[in-house]
């Protein structure tokens, strides 16, 4: 999000892991593509991929890297809480997922007594609306809890402090802000990760000098960008040739840039940010007749689905949506007085072929925009919510 | 008349220049440049990437870009007639997820939805230009909340995310193609609908209903007078216009798949494909053809940047130079007719002339 | 039927306001909350803040008789630059400022010049140049940029009372904007150039200027807006503008406060009323939770239904002669 | 004062302005007449800056002068009142009379003295009915007329020039007018006046100036001219040899058009009967609900009130499609804005009509319509050429086409030789001489009381939204103008 060059990083970020923030640089970039890349926070993703995780392996959701708690004694409550979600957006279907599974889990915890009701505001997308957002809650909400699922890192910082100075608990997922005064801030291992991920398995399955086409989204999202500079990175050291694309999501723009690419040369892998867009990439070879290339997706079902039909060679990196169930838990230990991690470091693990028949058949009949890894299985709702992508 | 007729279509062609005359005549206004400009950037192209120019590359790229020169006639016609269609882009989405959702894997469902899908286009096409005619709001602002709330309604009844990819057979409108054509090897669906539309659009707008809206946009209060239906012409280009966003969604779902951001900002790009094709805002100028050719050459202009290793970043400053210039241009060029400073203005006037037909000579000069 | 017609469109529109106040008070009661209460008047006006420095620019561009599709990409440009030249240093504040708004007066300017003197009709040539600027943000802008210091960032936080010193600021330009529009040559001008270019011609003024003057003033506009959101943003981020959909937005709160869409007659306190609406329904529905998705669903019904009550007045009425208003004229077919 | 030599000026090569001369001195008012389309309101404009000359002089007070832009003629001292009107209707009469020159104090307008100039200048006028606050557009055609002649004598001028200025006028403010002319003579200013009614030629011309054709024919004292020698100037032949003749075999036949108690909210007690074969001519002044009239007919108004009955059938109707398919055909009075599609082409014109109510006709009406162009002798580079760069006679011509093209049985057309040159004039004459021998009912509204008396078989006169009376082929101008002007003496100053 930053250009560190201009920016003071906030003091707290300089602290260690206990950084709030998923882009914490501090080293001034240099003028070029790897301005985004940081080695520090890409070697601290690199270890966690195989750290263990404390908790219920079969709940991933609630598991973490042990590391610094926060004590949370003074928030303990034995009535049930009022809690004030402030979430950035529904504008696409992995957030949309993840909403569908909180509400979920909103309502196990209502019936529990451990929270009386979640007031909701949806910013669409809006940096400034979701500042406006978190004010009124401060101001008007009557709110026991936070949680913040910030629209941009940098942006959303000074609201977030406001929230904190509240004194009541802050609990902040997905991407990070530029300060640790939230009680948590929940989020799986990081961009770093997904593209060490998803590039070492390109550089695994491919030769020396073959040719990789990167279809990235959008310009300037840290996680995003995370992603493609420890991918961009890998590429180099393996002398994968890696040409990167702009697509905005759009399957349109992604069966054009393949088939501009198939009609000059051979394309032996595709790499992704996002797993959006990954079926039409396949298809675009279909269609130019080209032979399957080594593939990421992520863990969509359209993706997982086309994996299997064609069986090609293939990754589906997750950035796992069942952290949408986690702040809502935090906020129940949080309740309780329990201590919780300081940054709650949830696994993300990328599901390999081998894996890709059990999750496929666990998501029978989800729609394509449905993410395997939502971890919403024991929940009330399921599978019609889901299935049927009730939206509250 | 009441007078007596004769072989009036001599007449007819003693009165009009010659096709080739006219055709060079056209190739001198904005609306004929913009295929001068088109074969000027595929020449460059092919110079940058001579495998573009190969016939199967090239009928993939005119493939490709039909779903825009189709949203791009459909918009001409609403533009022509002296309005703006937002609405587009939200009614091609609509459609993509409307396929995605009520068709399934299911081949069966593919006519009946299909004829939905167009029936549902006609629909929102009718409610922008009853709203625009008969409530006398605005069309930037009608379907700007068409643009706003259709989008809005379809995401909420899918929840965000369609079921799934429709059916393949239905998907192979958009997708697939004539195999074993010579030398193309695949002639693309897409290449033929957009022939087909491109030539029923020309076709439509050399009938009465395609003068009429011309003249329509061109002066309303005149064509009013004459007797036209103005709401009802105006009226039938919106429903042409989101029938044609139809058509484009329908291939798009094929070529594409299923995905919220299918369809989004094809307004402006149509809007910019038909002023890039010489037709004027505010309507009644601009040939049909010009409009899909616009959209070619938008197309023909990021392929190049694209060939030219251009960062695809800066497409968007290349487009807002490129439509700017060529619309001042354009209207440099009208206003330097209007100001009789050019040879339609100057050019030798002569009675109109009427072949004295025998025995009927009481209608001669 | 009468009395309504009497009513001028600015009056409409704050009938309008008034309705949706009731409605708000009643709705947001409904919720268990206060719609008059400190906070949720801060909050309606915050919301008033950004879109209303936007919609006054774009009053007077559409008054013109012309639009401005630019403004978000300007907003953007503006807190990028103004964030990235504060750099945390209270001492750059105002260098920052003045940077971010002689930029945006020059887009407008080109704006300006592009549809007087080229004669593009201001769709096009606002479309062009916020693809130009927005071709330069996505280029050399990865995400978002520099950072202002605490003094600056304390115009998007504070307020007095309820009411934000943003919403002040906005309110104090759409003060001198209204002196600008109302009681200078160059306002008369600008409504003389919209209603008939031609007869303002032929009255001796250069119709060129204000043109020109609306589109630098909207682009400083948009400016000032831009640095209201570095401000609250502490940050300068390159999406900022299209986040908000400033372009559109702006133009539907125009066109809502009762302001002509061809340009000539208007008033920018309809402008006001017509974005407090917007802010008013935006809250009321967010207090009550509304799926977001159907947001946009209201929003787009609110904003044909409310244009079609104005523009069924519009219907340009000549004094009657005889008779006795007995039948709606079938003007239909005949005013274009 | 004002010395103009030589002068020409043609519109996309058709001479408008042909060698020109003219003198204005302090103190004079000078009438200037002529036919339509003899260029009076092209000389004032160019006068005024708006048209640039193609050659001579200009000269006040011996300097010579160019103007390219109306306030450069306003600085030098010469301002006009424009034929058309030059106000924005949404803006206030004050606002309006100093537009492009607002009073300040300090930066702001002063409103309350813009406000207050106005009144005075409005007062030294004799006008009290009109307030500086009002909006233009809810004023009459009359009162708008007042605020335009206020603004042009608000610029001081030395010069001022009128383009019929008292085309909307009736009596009182005609006589209001005079007494304004009257005392900016006194002060020694110049008055170029331009007016087809020669009894305020006579009344206020101190000299006249008569074009023809864009020619000066001749410039005399007013002393040494009268009615009859002047016309002669003008016309250049006897008026009667000007319209033709009743074709033979002309017959009044049944009433095609039938009009009982029609009435809506600009016109009441309508009654009017239109037989085959017959020309009825419509007078009256400006306002008085001519073109209401004939829009109520061609349903563009229609009638709320009475009884209608087209061909012994009743008739509703309550569009223009259901007039044409009735077999109606309208001729409006401004081609520009009403009867053309200037960017389309002659033959996309002439087949407008075909085209948007009987279709399935478009095949064979391609074939017909050149022919019919011919008959008319329509002057263009060939049937694709743009309409808007043919001349105004020519347009014209192709919106007779178009109507001719749907062989309509009723034809009402509204001033249509308005602007249109003398050749083009005798066409459209001979046109409907032709029309009513084919037996069709033919209604013409004109503000040209010759061309009324000279075409009519029965002259309707309409006062304020009313049929004032007919009259007989042989009236004379005065009757006329006596019904058309009777009633309105007591309402004028409401
Ligand atoms: N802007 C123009 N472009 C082309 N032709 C024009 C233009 N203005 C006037 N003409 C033509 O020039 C001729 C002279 O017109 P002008 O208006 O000067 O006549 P006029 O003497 O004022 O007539 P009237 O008595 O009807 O006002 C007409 O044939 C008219 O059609
Ligand atoms: N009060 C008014 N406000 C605006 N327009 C008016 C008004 N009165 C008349 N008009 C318009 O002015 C024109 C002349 O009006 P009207 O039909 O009443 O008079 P007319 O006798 O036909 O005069 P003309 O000589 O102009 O044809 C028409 O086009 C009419 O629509
Ligand atoms: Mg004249
Ligand atoms: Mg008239």
């Amino acid at each position: 999000t930053t250009d560190q060059s201009i920016e003071n990083p906030p003091a707290a970020t300089e602290g260690g892991e206990a950084a709030a923030t998923e882009e914490a640089g501090a080293t001034p970039a240099p003028e070029g593509g790897d301005e985004w890349f940081d080695q520090a926070e890409y070697d601290q993703q690199f270890e966690q991929r195989s750290a263990s995780f404390e908790g219920d392996p079969e709940q991933p959701w609630t598991q973490y890297i042990d590391g610094e708690m926060t004590a949370t004694a003074e928030f303990a409550a034995d009535e049930p809480q009022k809690v004030c979600f402030s979430n950035a957006s529904i504008s696409n279907p992995w957030r949309q997922t993840g909403w569908i599974t909180m509400n979920e889990q909103l309502k196990v915890l209502q019936d529990s007594g451990v929270i009386s009701e979640m007031e909701t505001r949806d910013a669409q997308d809006d940096d400034n609306t979701q500042i406006a957002d978190i004010d009124y809650f401060i101001a008007e909400g009557g709110c026991d809890a936070f949680i913040i699922s910030p629209n941009s890192t940098a942006a959303l910082t000074p609201a977030v402090e406001r929230a904190c100075e509240t004194g009541k608990p802050v609990v902040v997922f997905d991407r990070g802000v530029e300060t640790d005064c939230a009680t948590t801030f929940i989020h799986p291992i990081g961009g770093f990760a997904w593209g060490i991920d998803s590039a070492n398995f390109l550089v695994d399955n491919l030769q020396e000098g073959d040719k990789v086409v990167a279809l990235r989204i959008l310009p300037g999202v840290d996680v995003l960008e995370q992603r493609w500079a420890a991918a961009e990175k890998i590429f180099e050291e393996n002398g994968i040739e890696a040409t990167d694309y702009f697509t905005g999501a759009d399957p349109t723009e992604i069966k054009k840039i393949i088939s501009d690419e198939l009609a000059t040369g051979d394309v032996q892998g595709v790499w992704m940010d996002a797993g959006d867009g990954a079926v039409a990439a396949i298809e675009a070879f279909e269609d130019a007749g080209a032979d399957y290339p080594v593939m990421t997706g992520e863990d969509e079902m359209s993706y997982l689905r086309k994996w299997e039909d064609t069986g090609l060679t293939g990754i589906a990196p997750v950035y796992s949506n069942f952290q949408w169930r986690t702040p809502l838990l935090a906020l129940e230990r949080i309740f309780a007085g329990e201590e919780i991690p300081a940054e709650w470091v949830l696994p993300q693990e990328p599901i390999t072929e081998d894996q890709r028949a059990g999750y496929l058949a666990d998501n029978e009949g989800m729609p394509d925009g449905h993410y395997a890894k939502f971890g919403g299985e024991d929940l009330p709702g399921y599978p019609e919510v889901w299935r049927e992508r009730i939206i509250p | 008349m009441s007078a007596a007729v004769t072989d009036r279509s001599a007449v007819l062609q003693q009165n009009r220049a010659p096709w080739h005359e006219r055709a060079l005549r056209a190739l001198r206004t904005p609306g004929g440049a913009v295929f001068v400009l088109l074969v000027v950037l595929l020449l460059a192209a092919i110079a940058v990437n001579p495998s573009f120019g190969e016939p199967g590359s090239l009928i993939r790229f005119v493939g490709r870009t039909a779903p825009i020169a189709i949203a791009a006639i459909g918009q001409y016609f609403v533009i022509v007639s002296g309005e703006f269609d937002l609405s587009m882009g939200s009614v091609v989405t609509a459609q993509v997820f409307v396929a995605g959702n009520l068709i399934g894997q299911d081949d069966s469902r593919t006519v009946p939805v299909l004829v939905l899908m167009l029936v549902l286009g006609a629909l929102v096409g009718l409610v922008n230009g009853l709203v625009t005619t008969l409530l006398k709001v605005p069309s930037f602002i009608v379907t700007l909340g068409t643009m706003l709330a259709l989008l809005g309604l379809v995401l909420y009844w899918t929840g965000g995310a369609a079921t799934g990819n429709p059916a393949d057979s239905f998907r192979q409108i958009g997708r697939g193609g004539v195999q074993d054509v010579p030398v193309l090897e695949v002639l693309p669906y897409p290449v033929v609908l957009v022939t087909v539309i491109a030539a029923a659009a020309f076709w439509l707008m050399r009938r009465p209903y395609g003068r009429t809206l011309i003249a329509v946009g061109d002066n309303p209060r005149a064509a009013a007078l004459t007797g036209a239906r103005v709401w009802w012409v105006r009226t039938r280009a919106f429903m042409l216009s989101s029938l044609a966003a139809t058509v484009a969604g329908i291939i798009l779902v094929g070529y594409a798949g299923v995905h919220p951001s299918v369809g989004r900002g094809y307004e402006f790009t149509a809007i910019t494909a038909v002023v890039l094709g010489g037709v004027v805002l505010g309507g009644g100028r601009g040939w049909v053809l010009s409009a899909a050719a616009g959209a070619f050459a938008l197309e023909t202009l990021f392929a190049l940047l694209n060939f030219l290793g251009v960062q695809s970043t800066w497409r968007d400053t290349v487009q807002g130079v490129i439509i700017i210039l060529a619309v001042a241009a354009g209207t440099q060029t009208w206003r330097r007719r209007r100001r009789g400073r050019t040879a339609p203005a100057q050019a030798p006037k002569h009675v109109i002339a009427a072949q004295p037909a025998p025995g009927s000579d009481q209608e001669g000069t | 039927m009468n009395a309504f017609s009497r009513l001028t469109s600015t009056h409409i529109v704050y009938l309008v306001v008034l309705l949706t106040f009731v409605a708000g008070t009643v709705l947001v009661g409904a919720a268990g909350r206060s719609f008059v209460s400190a906070g949720n008047i801060s909050a309606v006006l915050t919301g008033t803040s950004v879109l209303g420095f936007i919609a006054i620019g774009q009053t007077l561009v559409i008054l013109v008789g012309s639009l401005d599709l630019s403004v978000p990409y300007v907003v953007s440009l503006a807190s990028l630059l103004s964030a990235g030249i504060m750099a945390n240093q209270p001492g750059n504040i105002l260098p920052g400022v003045a940077a971010a708004l002689l930029v945006s007066a020059g887009i407008g300017l080109v704006n300006g010049l592009v549809v007087s003197g080229l004669k593009v009709h201001g769709f096009i040539a606002t479309l062009g140049t916020g693809l130009i600027v927005s071709g330069y943000l996505a280029t050399n802008y990865k995400g978002s940029a520099g950072q202002t210091p605490v003094a600056f960032r304390l115009v998007g936080a504070t307020g007095i009372g309820p009411v934000p010193v943003s919403t002040l600021i906005m309110l104090a330009c759409a003060g001198a904007v209204l002196l600008m529009l109302t009681r200078t040559r160059l306002g008369h001008h600008m409504y003389a150039v919209g209603g008939d270019i031609r007869v303002a011609r032929m009255s001796g003024i250069q119709t060129g200027t204000p043109i020109v003057a609306a589109h630098v003033i909207c682009s400083l506009m948009a400016g000032l807006a831009g640095l209201l959101l570095a401000a609250r943003l502490g940050v300068g981020s390159p999406t900022i503008g299209a986040q908000g959909g400033y372009d559109l937005l702006s133009i539907a709160a125009v066109v809502l406060g009762g302001t002509l869409l061809s340009g000539g007659k208007g008033s920018l306190v309809g402008t006001l009323g017509g974005v407090l609406i917007f802010a008013m329904i935006d809250n009321i529905m967010s207090v009550m939770q509304i799926n977001p998705f159907l947001k946009d669903v209201v929003r787009g019904i609110v904003i044909v239904v409310a244009v079609a009550v104005y523009a069924r007045r519009r219907v340009a009425r000549r004094a009657t002669r005889f008779g006795h208003h007995e039948h709606v004229r079938n003007e239909q077919e005949v005013s274009a | 004062m004002l010395t103009v030599t030589g002068l020409s000026k043609s519109f996309f090569g058709v001479p408008v302005l042909e060698d020109v001369t003219l003198r204005l001195h302090a103190g004079e008012v000078h009438g200037l007449v002529g036919e339509n389309g003899a260029g009076k309101s092209t000389l004032m404009k160019i006068l005024a800056g708006v048209h640039d000359r193609d050659a001579g002089t200009v000269e006040i007070d011996g300097t010579p002068v160019e103007f390219h832009h109306p306030t450069q003629a306003h600085t030098a001292g010469l301002s006009t009142v424009f034929q058309e009107f030059n106000l924005l209707p949404d803006r206030t009469v004050a606002e309006n009379v100093f537009l492009g020159r607002e009073p300040r104090r300090g930066l702001l307008v002063d409103k309350r003295a813009m406000n207050s100039m106005t009144s005075a200048l409005l007062e030294d006028l004799g006008i009290t009915s009109i307030r500086p606050t009002t909006t233009v557009g809810s004023l009459s055609v009359a009162q708008q007329q007042v605020v335009e002649i206020a603004k042009a004598i608000s610029y001081d001028a030395r010069i001022v020039s009128m383009d019929e200025p008292t085309a909307a006028l009736a009596g009182p403010e005609v006589d209001l007018l005079y007494a304004i002319i009257r005392r900016l003579r006194a002060r020694g200013t110049a008055i170029l006046y331009v007016s087809h009614r020669l009894k305020e030629i006579f009344d206020l011309c101190d000299t006249i100036t008569v074009l023809k054709d864009g020619r000066v024919v001749g410039t005399e004292p007013a002393s040494a001219m009268d009615d009859a020698a002047l016309v002669r100037m003008m016309v250049g032949r006897p008026i009667s040899a000007y319209f033709p003749e009743e074709l033979p075999g002309t017959a009044v036949g049944p009433a095609l058009l039938r009009i009982e108690g029609g009435g809506n909210d600009q016109l009441d007690a309508v009654d009017l009967t239109l037989r085959a074969g017959e020309i009825v001519g419509v007078a009256g002044l400006q306002g008085s609900g001519r073109t209401e009239l004939v829009e109520a007919v061609f349903g563009v108004h229609p009638f709320t009130r009475g009884r209608l009955e087209l061909d012994g059938e009743p008739y509703t109707a309550s569009s223009p499609r259901q007039a044409v398919r009735r077999g109606v055909a309208l001729i409006t009075e401004d081609r520009k804005s009403q009867g053309l599609s200037l960017d389309q082409s002659v033959l996309d014109n002439a087949l407008g009509v075909i085209r948007s109510v009987f279709p399935r006709r478009t095949a064979a009406a391609r074939k017909e319509v050149p022919g019919v162009l011919s008959s008319l002798e329509v002057v263009a580079r060939d049937l694709d050429q743009e309409v808007q760069y043919l001349s105004g006679g020519n347009q014209q011509k192709v919106v007779l086409a178009k109507w001719l093209a749907v062989d309509p049985r009723v034809v009402l057309l509204d001033e249509p030789t308005r602007g249109i040159d003398v050749g083009a004039k005798i066409a459209v004459y001979d046109l409907m001489r032709r029309l009513a021998a084919e037996g069709k009912a033919i209604l013409m509204v004109s503000s040209e009381l010759p061309e009324v008396l000279g075409m009519s078989s029965r002259i309707v006169v309409m006062r304020d939204g009313r049929i004032a009376g007919e009259l007989p082929p042989d009236s004379t101008e005065e009757q006329v103008l006596q019904l058309a002007t009777g009633a309105r003496t007591e309402r004028a100053t409401r």
